[in-house]
Protein backbone atom coordinates (compact mmCIF):
# COMPACT_ATOMS: atom_id res chain seq x y z
CA UNK A 1 0.00 0.00 0.00
CA UNK A 2 1.64 2.93 -1.04
CA UNK A 3 0.53 6.85 0.83
CA UNK A 4 1.46 10.05 -1.01
CA UNK A 5 1.11 13.83 -0.58
CA UNK A 6 -0.15 15.03 3.36
CA UNK A 7 -1.54 10.98 3.25
CA UNK A 8 2.39 10.03 4.05
CA UNK A 9 2.51 12.76 6.69
CA UNK A 10 -0.53 12.00 8.51
CA UNK A 11 0.27 8.21 8.43
CA UNK A 12 4.06 8.29 9.53
CA UNK A 13 4.68 6.27 6.54
CA UNK A 14 4.47 6.01 2.62
CA UNK A 15 4.71 2.58 1.94
CA UNK A 16 3.70 -0.95 3.61
CA UNK A 17 2.89 -4.61 2.57
CA UNK A 18 -0.20 -6.14 3.98
CA UNK A 19 -0.03 -10.10 4.42
CA UNK A 20 -2.66 -11.25 3.07
CA UNK A 21 -4.49 -8.58 1.30
CA UNK A 22 -7.87 -8.09 2.24
CA UNK A 23 -10.31 -8.92 -0.19
CA UNK A 24 -11.59 -5.66 -0.48
CA UNK A 25 -10.90 -2.04 -0.80
CA UNK A 26 -13.24 -1.60 2.31
CA UNK A 27 -11.81 -4.48 4.05
CA UNK A 28 -8.49 -2.84 4.03
CA UNK A 29 -9.90 0.73 5.09
CA UNK A 30 -11.20 -1.25 7.91
CA UNK A 31 -8.14 -2.63 9.04
CA UNK A 32 -6.35 0.65 8.98
CA UNK A 33 -8.97 2.37 11.03
CA UNK A 34 -8.10 -0.17 13.67
CA UNK A 35 -4.49 0.32 13.31
CA UNK A 36 -4.29 4.45 12.88
CA UNK A 37 -7.61 5.98 12.94
CA UNK A 38 -6.17 9.34 12.15
CA UNK A 39 -4.87 7.84 8.44
CA UNK A 40 -8.14 6.41 8.24
CA UNK A 41 -10.22 9.68 8.55
CA UNK A 42 -7.55 11.41 6.46
CA UNK A 43 -8.43 8.71 3.72
CA UNK A 44 -12.08 9.44 3.87
CA UNK A 45 -11.29 13.56 3.34
CA UNK A 46 -12.25 15.46 0.12
CA UNK A 47 -11.34 14.62 -2.88
CA UNK A 48 -8.89 11.64 -2.08
CA UNK A 49 -8.98 8.67 -4.64
CA UNK A 50 -7.86 5.18 -4.41
CA UNK A 51 -5.80 3.52 -7.12
CA UNK A 52 -5.11 -0.53 -7.68
CA UNK A 53 -2.29 -1.69 -9.39
CA UNK A 54 -2.14 2.22 -10.58
CA UNK A 55 -5.68 2.10 -12.16
CA UNK A 56 -8.06 4.94 -10.39
CA UNK A 57 -10.72 2.77 -8.43
CA UNK A 58 -14.34 3.27 -8.65
CA UNK A 59 -16.57 1.87 -5.42
CA UNK A 60 -15.09 -0.64 -3.40
CA UNK A 61 -12.70 -2.09 -5.73
CA UNK A 62 -11.90 -6.43 -5.03
CA UNK A 63 -8.00 -6.77 -4.51
CA UNK A 64 -6.21 -9.76 -5.56
CA UNK A 65 -3.25 -10.90 -3.51
CA UNK A 66 -0.14 -9.01 -4.61
CA UNK A 67 -2.51 -5.98 -5.42
CA UNK A 68 -0.64 -2.65 -5.38
CA UNK A 69 -3.27 -0.61 -3.36
CA UNK A 70 -2.47 3.63 -3.48
CA UNK A 71 -4.29 6.41 -1.50
CA UNK A 72 -3.95 10.18 -3.51
CA UNK A 73 -5.04 12.91 -2.05
CA UNK A 74 -6.13 15.96 -3.60
CA UNK A 75 -3.32 16.44 -6.64
CA UNK A 76 -1.98 19.77 -7.93
CA UNK A 77 0.84 19.63 -10.55
CA UNK A 78 2.68 22.46 -12.39
CA UNK B 1 4.42 11.98 -24.81
CA UNK B 2 5.43 12.80 -21.23
CA UNK B 3 8.91 12.87 -19.44
CA UNK B 4 9.01 13.32 -15.92
CA UNK B 5 12.51 14.45 -14.96
CA UNK B 6 14.03 14.58 -11.17
CA UNK B 7 17.04 17.42 -12.40
CA UNK B 8 16.65 20.30 -14.10
CA UNK B 9 15.94 20.78 -18.17
CA UNK B 10 16.28 23.14 -20.69
CA UNK B 11 12.89 24.49 -22.12
CA UNK B 12 14.86 26.12 -25.00
CA UNK B 13 16.20 23.28 -26.14
CA UNK B 14 12.47 21.01 -25.80
CA UNK B 15 10.98 24.06 -27.88
CA UNK B 16 13.41 23.80 -30.40
CA UNK B 17 13.22 19.95 -30.73
CA UNK B 18 9.83 20.24 -30.87
CA UNK B 19 9.59 22.85 -33.26
CA UNK B 20 12.24 21.34 -35.91
CA UNK B 21 11.14 20.49 -39.35
CA UNK B 22 7.18 21.33 -38.88
CA UNK B 23 6.84 22.53 -42.37
CA UNK B 24 3.26 21.53 -42.26
CA UNK B 25 2.92 22.87 -38.81
CA UNK B 26 2.13 26.73 -38.43
CA UNK B 27 1.27 27.15 -34.56
CA UNK B 28 3.61 25.79 -31.74
CA UNK B 29 1.76 27.00 -28.60
CA UNK B 30 3.98 26.61 -24.86
CA UNK B 31 3.53 27.14 -21.37
CA UNK B 32 6.47 27.19 -19.36
CA UNK B 33 5.60 27.07 -15.26
CA UNK B 34 8.60 28.08 -12.89
CA UNK B 35 8.93 27.91 -9.87
CA UNK B 36 8.74 31.12 -7.82
CA UNK B 37 10.59 31.63 -4.22
CA UNK B 38 13.10 33.40 -2.31
CA UNK B 39 16.26 32.98 -4.35
CA UNK B 40 18.44 32.60 -1.70
CA UNK B 41 16.42 29.01 -0.34
CA UNK B 42 17.64 25.87 -1.90
CA UNK B 43 14.26 25.16 -2.75
CA UNK B 44 10.46 26.71 -3.88
CA UNK B 45 8.64 23.25 -3.45
CA UNK B 46 8.79 19.79 -3.65
CA UNK B 47 6.92 17.40 -6.23
CA UNK B 48 6.28 13.87 -5.65
CA UNK B 49 4.21 11.92 -8.39
CA UNK B 50 3.50 8.42 -8.74
CA UNK B 51 6.02 6.60 -10.96
CA UNK B 52 3.67 4.58 -13.70
CA UNK B 53 0.83 5.84 -12.86
CA UNK B 54 1.55 9.77 -13.61
CA UNK B 55 3.04 9.63 -16.42
CA UNK B 56 0.19 6.70 -17.48
CA UNK B 57 -2.54 9.19 -16.77
CA UNK B 58 -0.59 11.98 -18.45
CA UNK B 59 0.14 10.18 -22.08
CA UNK B 60 -4.04 9.52 -21.78
CA UNK B 61 -4.56 13.46 -21.14
CA UNK B 62 -2.22 14.25 -24.26
CA UNK B 63 -4.18 11.82 -26.50
CA UNK B 64 -7.47 13.27 -25.06
CA UNK B 65 -6.19 16.58 -25.87
CA UNK B 66 -4.57 16.03 -29.38
CA UNK B 67 -8.17 14.62 -30.19
CA UNK B 68 -9.98 17.57 -29.36
CA UNK B 69 -7.99 20.05 -30.70
CA UNK B 70 -6.89 18.16 -33.60
CA UNK B 71 -3.30 18.62 -32.75
CA UNK B 72 -0.51 17.39 -34.94
CA UNK B 73 1.48 16.26 -31.63
CA UNK B 74 1.71 17.63 -27.63
CA UNK B 75 4.41 16.78 -25.81
CA UNK B 76 4.64 17.81 -21.51
CA UNK B 77 7.25 17.41 -19.54
CA UNK B 78 7.13 17.63 -15.25
CA UNK B 79 9.91 18.15 -13.34
CA UNK B 80 9.57 15.96 -10.00
CA UNK B 81 11.48 16.33 -6.35
CA UNK B 82 13.23 19.71 -4.72
CA UNK B 83 13.03 22.41 -7.11
CA UNK B 84 14.87 25.60 -6.53
CA UNK B 85 13.61 28.66 -7.04
CA UNK B 86 13.68 30.28 -10.96
CA UNK B 87 13.72 26.60 -12.14
CA UNK B 88 11.40 24.63 -14.75
CA UNK B 89 8.51 23.01 -13.13
CA UNK B 90 6.45 22.34 -16.41
CA UNK B 91 6.59 22.81 -19.70
CA UNK B 92 3.72 22.11 -22.42
CA UNK B 93 4.20 21.99 -26.05
CA UNK B 94 1.23 21.85 -28.52
CA UNK B 95 1.43 21.56 -32.51
CA UNK B 96 -1.65 22.76 -34.99
CA UNK B 97 -2.01 24.26 -38.29
CA UNK B 98 -3.86 27.16 -36.60
CA UNK B 99 -2.63 28.81 -33.90
CA UNK B 100 -5.92 28.74 -31.81
CA UNK B 101 -6.53 25.48 -31.44
CA UNK B 102 -2.24 25.50 -30.34
CA UNK B 103 -3.29 28.12 -27.34
CA UNK B 104 -6.30 26.11 -26.40
CA UNK B 105 -5.09 22.95 -26.83
CA UNK B 106 -2.05 24.24 -24.08
CA UNK B 107 -4.11 26.18 -21.23
CA UNK B 108 -6.79 22.90 -21.27
CA UNK B 109 -3.61 20.99 -20.77
CA UNK B 110 -2.27 23.15 -17.79
CA UNK B 111 -5.56 23.01 -16.77
CA UNK B 112 -5.59 19.72 -16.22
CA UNK B 113 -2.35 19.21 -14.52
CA UNK B 114 -2.70 21.83 -12.16
CA UNK B 115 -5.43 20.34 -11.11
CA UNK B 116 -6.12 16.60 -12.04
CA UNK B 117 -2.55 15.04 -12.79
CA UNK B 118 -1.35 12.72 -10.05
CA UNK B 119 1.15 15.13 -8.63
CA UNK B 120 1.53 16.36 -5.27
CA UNK B 121 3.26 19.75 -3.54
CA UNK B 122 4.64 20.72 -1.04
CA UNK B 123 5.83 24.68 -1.03
CA UNK B 124 8.74 25.53 1.15
CA UNK B 125 7.70 28.85 2.62
CA UNK B 126 9.47 31.32 5.52
CA UNK B 127 6.99 30.15 7.75
CA UNK B 128 7.65 25.80 7.40
CA UNK B 129 6.56 23.51 4.45
CA UNK B 130 3.00 23.08 3.09
CA UNK B 131 0.87 20.77 0.80
CA UNK B 132 -0.74 22.11 -1.91
CA UNK B 133 -4.04 21.62 -3.11
CA UNK B 134 -5.43 23.39 -5.81
CA UNK B 135 -6.78 26.83 -5.40
CA UNK B 136 -10.67 27.58 -6.16
CA UNK B 137 -8.94 29.73 -9.28
CA UNK B 138 -7.32 26.11 -10.54
CA UNK B 139 -11.07 24.36 -9.60
CA UNK B 140 -13.06 27.31 -11.90
CA UNK B 141 -10.39 27.08 -14.54
CA UNK B 142 -10.62 23.33 -15.00
CA UNK B 143 -14.34 23.40 -15.26
CA UNK B 144 -14.58 25.34 -18.10
CA UNK B 145 -13.35 22.14 -20.16
CA UNK B 146 -15.95 20.04 -18.88
CA UNK B 147 -19.00 21.76 -19.39
CA UNK B 148 -20.93 20.65 -22.72
CA UNK B 149 -20.43 22.28 -25.75
CA UNK B 150 -23.62 21.48 -27.08
CA UNK C 1 10.45 44.97 -26.28
CA UNK C 2 10.27 44.41 -29.89
CA UNK C 3 12.89 42.93 -32.87
CA UNK C 4 12.54 42.52 -36.50
CA UNK C 5 14.83 40.03 -38.21
CA UNK C 6 16.17 39.31 -41.47
CA UNK C 7 17.62 36.57 -40.84
CA UNK C 8 16.60 33.36 -38.64
CA UNK C 9 16.19 33.65 -35.31
CA UNK C 10 16.38 30.57 -32.59
CA UNK C 11 13.35 30.27 -30.15
CA UNK C 12 14.45 28.60 -27.67
CA UNK C 13 17.11 30.65 -27.19
CA UNK C 14 14.96 33.30 -26.71
CA UNK C 15 12.13 31.55 -24.21
CA UNK C 16 15.13 30.87 -22.29
CA UNK C 17 16.86 34.49 -22.37
CA UNK C 18 13.49 35.58 -21.52
CA UNK C 19 12.96 33.60 -18.44
CA UNK C 20 16.22 33.37 -16.99
CA UNK C 21 16.32 34.44 -13.18
CA UNK C 22 12.33 34.85 -12.82
CA UNK C 23 12.07 34.10 -9.14
CA UNK C 24 8.69 35.95 -9.25
CA UNK C 25 7.08 34.89 -12.37
CA UNK C 26 5.78 31.73 -11.91
CA UNK C 27 4.37 31.72 -15.94
CA UNK C 28 5.75 32.33 -19.34
CA UNK C 29 3.64 31.74 -22.26
CA UNK C 30 4.75 31.41 -25.79
CA UNK C 31 3.71 31.33 -29.16
CA UNK C 32 5.75 30.21 -32.47
CA UNK C 33 4.62 30.91 -35.64
CA UNK C 34 6.40 28.85 -38.43
CA UNK C 35 6.60 29.33 -42.06
CA UNK C 36 4.37 26.53 -43.87
CA UNK C 37 5.36 25.38 -47.11
CA UNK C 38 6.78 22.87 -49.32
CA UNK C 39 10.10 21.74 -48.30
CA UNK C 40 11.49 21.90 -51.66
CA UNK C 41 11.25 25.65 -52.05
CA UNK C 42 13.56 28.08 -51.21
CA UNK C 43 10.51 30.21 -49.92
CA UNK C 44 7.51 30.03 -48.33
CA UNK C 45 6.09 33.46 -47.95
CA UNK C 46 7.54 36.72 -47.81
CA UNK C 47 7.21 39.43 -44.92
CA UNK C 48 7.25 42.72 -45.52
CA UNK C 49 7.61 45.98 -42.62
CA UNK C 50 7.76 49.79 -42.88
CA UNK C 51 10.87 49.96 -40.62
CA UNK C 52 10.65 52.16 -37.52
CA UNK C 53 6.76 52.40 -37.86
CA UNK C 54 6.25 48.77 -37.34
CA UNK C 55 8.22 48.74 -34.31
CA UNK C 56 6.92 51.54 -32.71
CA UNK C 57 3.46 50.11 -33.63
CA UNK C 58 4.09 46.77 -31.54
CA UNK C 59 5.93 48.42 -28.87
CA UNK C 60 3.16 50.27 -28.58
CA UNK C 61 0.97 47.02 -28.49
CA UNK C 62 3.29 45.34 -25.78
CA UNK C 63 2.64 48.34 -23.26
CA UNK C 64 -1.17 47.88 -24.32
CA UNK C 65 -1.04 44.25 -22.94
CA UNK C 66 1.39 44.61 -20.54
CA UNK C 67 -1.23 47.17 -18.61
CA UNK C 68 -3.96 45.19 -19.68
CA UNK C 69 -2.99 41.58 -18.84
CA UNK C 70 -0.85 42.57 -15.69
CA UNK C 71 2.73 40.85 -17.40
CA UNK C 72 6.03 41.01 -15.96
CA UNK C 73 7.31 40.89 -19.12
CA UNK C 74 6.45 40.48 -22.64
CA UNK C 75 8.61 40.37 -26.16
CA UNK C 76 8.00 39.82 -29.58
CA UNK C 77 10.29 38.45 -32.52
CA UNK C 78 9.18 38.81 -35.83
CA UNK C 79 11.14 37.89 -39.07
CA UNK C 80 10.58 39.95 -42.11
CA UNK C 81 11.98 39.16 -45.83
CA UNK C 82 11.73 36.30 -47.47
CA UNK C 83 11.26 32.69 -45.01
CA UNK C 84 11.92 29.61 -46.13
CA UNK C 85 9.76 26.78 -45.09
CA UNK C 86 9.84 25.07 -41.04
CA UNK C 87 11.79 28.21 -40.26
CA UNK C 88 10.06 30.76 -37.57
CA UNK C 89 8.23 34.09 -38.91
CA UNK C 90 7.21 35.51 -35.16
CA UNK C 91 7.67 34.59 -31.80
CA UNK C 92 5.29 36.15 -28.71
CA UNK C 93 6.44 35.83 -25.07
CA UNK C 94 4.83 37.12 -22.07
CA UNK C 95 5.65 36.11 -18.40
CA UNK C 96 3.26 37.25 -15.41
CA UNK C 97 2.86 35.75 -12.13
CA UNK C 98 -0.51 33.39 -13.03
CA UNK C 99 -1.10 31.23 -16.14
CA UNK C 100 -4.40 32.61 -17.09
CA UNK C 101 -2.75 36.26 -17.91
CA UNK C 102 0.56 34.78 -19.57
CA UNK C 103 -2.07 32.76 -22.12
CA UNK C 104 -4.47 35.28 -22.76
CA UNK C 105 -1.96 37.96 -23.17
CA UNK C 106 -0.17 35.60 -25.88
CA UNK C 107 -3.22 34.95 -27.33
CA UNK C 108 -4.41 38.69 -27.44
CA UNK C 109 -0.52 40.13 -29.07
CA UNK C 110 -0.85 36.88 -31.45
CA UNK C 111 -4.32 38.55 -32.41
CA UNK C 112 -3.02 41.68 -32.83
CA UNK C 113 -0.13 41.01 -34.74
CA UNK C 114 -2.33 38.73 -37.51
CA UNK C 115 -4.18 41.55 -38.20
CA UNK C 116 -3.09 45.12 -37.08
CA UNK C 117 0.44 44.72 -37.35
CA UNK C 118 1.58 46.51 -39.98
CA UNK C 119 3.33 44.36 -41.98
CA UNK C 120 2.55 42.54 -45.49
CA UNK C 121 2.53 39.37 -46.41
CA UNK C 122 3.02 37.30 -50.19
CA UNK C 123 2.38 33.78 -50.13
CA UNK C 124 4.51 31.43 -52.79
CA UNK C 125 2.48 29.26 -53.65
CA UNK C 126 2.74 26.86 -56.68
CA UNK C 127 1.06 28.63 -58.65
CA UNK C 128 2.67 32.21 -58.20
CA UNK C 129 2.57 34.70 -55.73
CA UNK C 130 -0.21 36.12 -54.06
CA UNK C 131 -0.61 38.96 -51.08
CA UNK C 132 -2.62 37.79 -47.78
CA UNK C 133 -4.88 39.89 -46.29
CA UNK C 134 -6.27 38.83 -42.79
CA UNK C 135 -8.78 35.85 -42.49
CA UNK C 136 -12.51 35.89 -42.02
CA UNK C 137 -11.02 33.63 -38.50
CA UNK C 138 -8.49 36.47 -37.73
CA UNK C 139 -11.13 39.20 -37.99
CA UNK C 140 -13.02 37.40 -35.76
CA UNK C 141 -10.20 36.91 -33.26
CA UNK C 142 -9.56 40.44 -33.19
CA UNK C 143 -12.66 41.57 -32.49
CA UNK C 144 -12.64 39.35 -29.27
CA UNK C 145 -10.47 41.52 -28.33
CA UNK C 146 -12.89 44.99 -28.48
CA UNK C 147 -15.66 43.88 -27.00
CA UNK C 148 -16.61 46.14 -24.27
CA UNK C 149 -15.75 44.42 -20.78
CA UNK C 150 -18.46 46.18 -18.62
CA UNK D 1 5.30 59.13 -50.40
CA UNK D 2 6.00 55.00 -49.61
CA UNK D 3 3.67 52.07 -51.03
CA UNK D 4 3.45 48.41 -49.41
CA UNK D 5 2.33 45.43 -49.92
CA UNK D 6 0.27 44.88 -52.76
CA UNK D 7 -0.24 48.49 -53.47
CA UNK D 8 3.50 48.36 -54.64
CA UNK D 9 2.59 46.09 -57.20
CA UNK D 10 -0.28 48.34 -58.35
CA UNK D 11 1.74 51.07 -59.24
CA UNK D 12 5.41 49.59 -60.02
CA UNK D 13 6.86 51.34 -57.88
CA UNK D 14 7.74 51.36 -53.80
CA UNK D 15 8.94 55.52 -53.28
CA UNK D 16 8.93 58.48 -54.56
CA UNK D 17 9.71 61.54 -53.93
CA UNK D 18 6.76 64.87 -54.69
CA UNK D 19 8.18 68.68 -55.20
CA UNK D 20 6.81 70.35 -53.77
CA UNK D 21 4.99 68.62 -51.02
CA UNK D 22 1.16 69.06 -51.97
CA UNK D 23 -0.78 71.01 -48.76
CA UNK D 24 -3.00 68.13 -47.28
CA UNK D 25 -3.73 64.34 -48.31
CA UNK D 26 -6.20 65.29 -50.40
CA UNK D 27 -4.47 66.74 -52.82
CA UNK D 28 -1.50 64.47 -52.63
CA UNK D 29 -4.18 61.67 -53.78
CA UNK D 30 -5.60 64.21 -56.20
CA UNK D 31 -2.17 64.39 -57.83
CA UNK D 32 -2.00 60.49 -57.75
CA UNK D 33 -5.43 59.96 -59.75
CA UNK D 34 -4.25 62.20 -62.35
CA UNK D 35 -1.30 60.66 -63.01
CA UNK D 36 -2.43 56.80 -62.06
CA UNK D 37 -5.97 56.51 -61.78
CA UNK D 38 -5.30 52.58 -61.36
CA UNK D 39 -2.96 52.98 -58.05
CA UNK D 40 -6.00 56.01 -56.84
CA UNK D 41 -8.36 53.42 -56.88
CA UNK D 42 -6.15 50.81 -55.29
CA UNK D 43 -5.32 54.23 -52.57
CA UNK D 44 -9.33 54.47 -52.21
CA UNK D 45 -9.83 50.46 -51.36
CA UNK D 46 -11.06 48.79 -48.31
CA UNK D 47 -9.08 48.60 -45.40
CA UNK D 48 -6.14 51.06 -46.76
CA UNK D 49 -4.43 53.41 -44.40
CA UNK D 50 -2.37 56.57 -44.82
CA UNK D 51 0.63 57.20 -42.44
CA UNK D 52 2.21 60.39 -42.21
CA UNK D 53 5.85 60.35 -40.57
CA UNK D 54 5.10 57.11 -38.90
CA UNK D 55 1.52 58.26 -37.47
CA UNK D 56 -1.36 56.64 -38.68
CA UNK D 57 -3.41 60.05 -40.25
CA UNK D 58 -7.24 60.38 -39.62
CA UNK D 59 -9.02 62.45 -42.06
CA UNK D 60 -7.70 64.59 -44.69
CA UNK D 61 -4.43 65.56 -42.86
CA UNK D 62 -1.77 68.00 -43.33
CA UNK D 63 1.15 67.94 -45.25
CA UNK D 64 4.52 69.89 -44.25
CA UNK D 65 7.49 70.08 -46.91
CA UNK D 66 9.52 66.89 -46.16
CA UNK D 67 6.35 64.63 -44.69
CA UNK D 68 6.54 61.28 -45.35
CA UNK D 69 3.55 59.99 -46.65
CA UNK D 70 2.81 55.73 -46.83
CA UNK D 71 -0.14 54.11 -48.02
CA UNK D 72 -0.88 50.78 -45.81
CA UNK D 73 -3.18 48.30 -47.30
CA UNK D 74 -4.59 45.74 -45.29
CA UNK D 75 -2.07 44.22 -42.60
CA UNK D 76 -1.04 40.72 -42.13
CA UNK D 77 1.79 39.66 -40.00
CA UNK D 78 2.25 36.45 -37.92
Amino acid sequence: MLLFGRLRDVAGWRERVFEPVPARLSALKAMIRSADPALADALEGPGVQAAVDKVLARGDAALHPGAEVAFLPPMSGG
Amino acid sequence: MIRLVTETFDPGAELNAFSAGRTVTGAVASFLGLARGDPSQPAALELEAYPGFTESQIAALIETAIDRFGLQDARVIHRIGPIPPGDPIVLVLTASPHRREAFEACDFLMDYLKSRAPFWKKEHGADGERWVEPTKRDLSDIQRWDAPSS
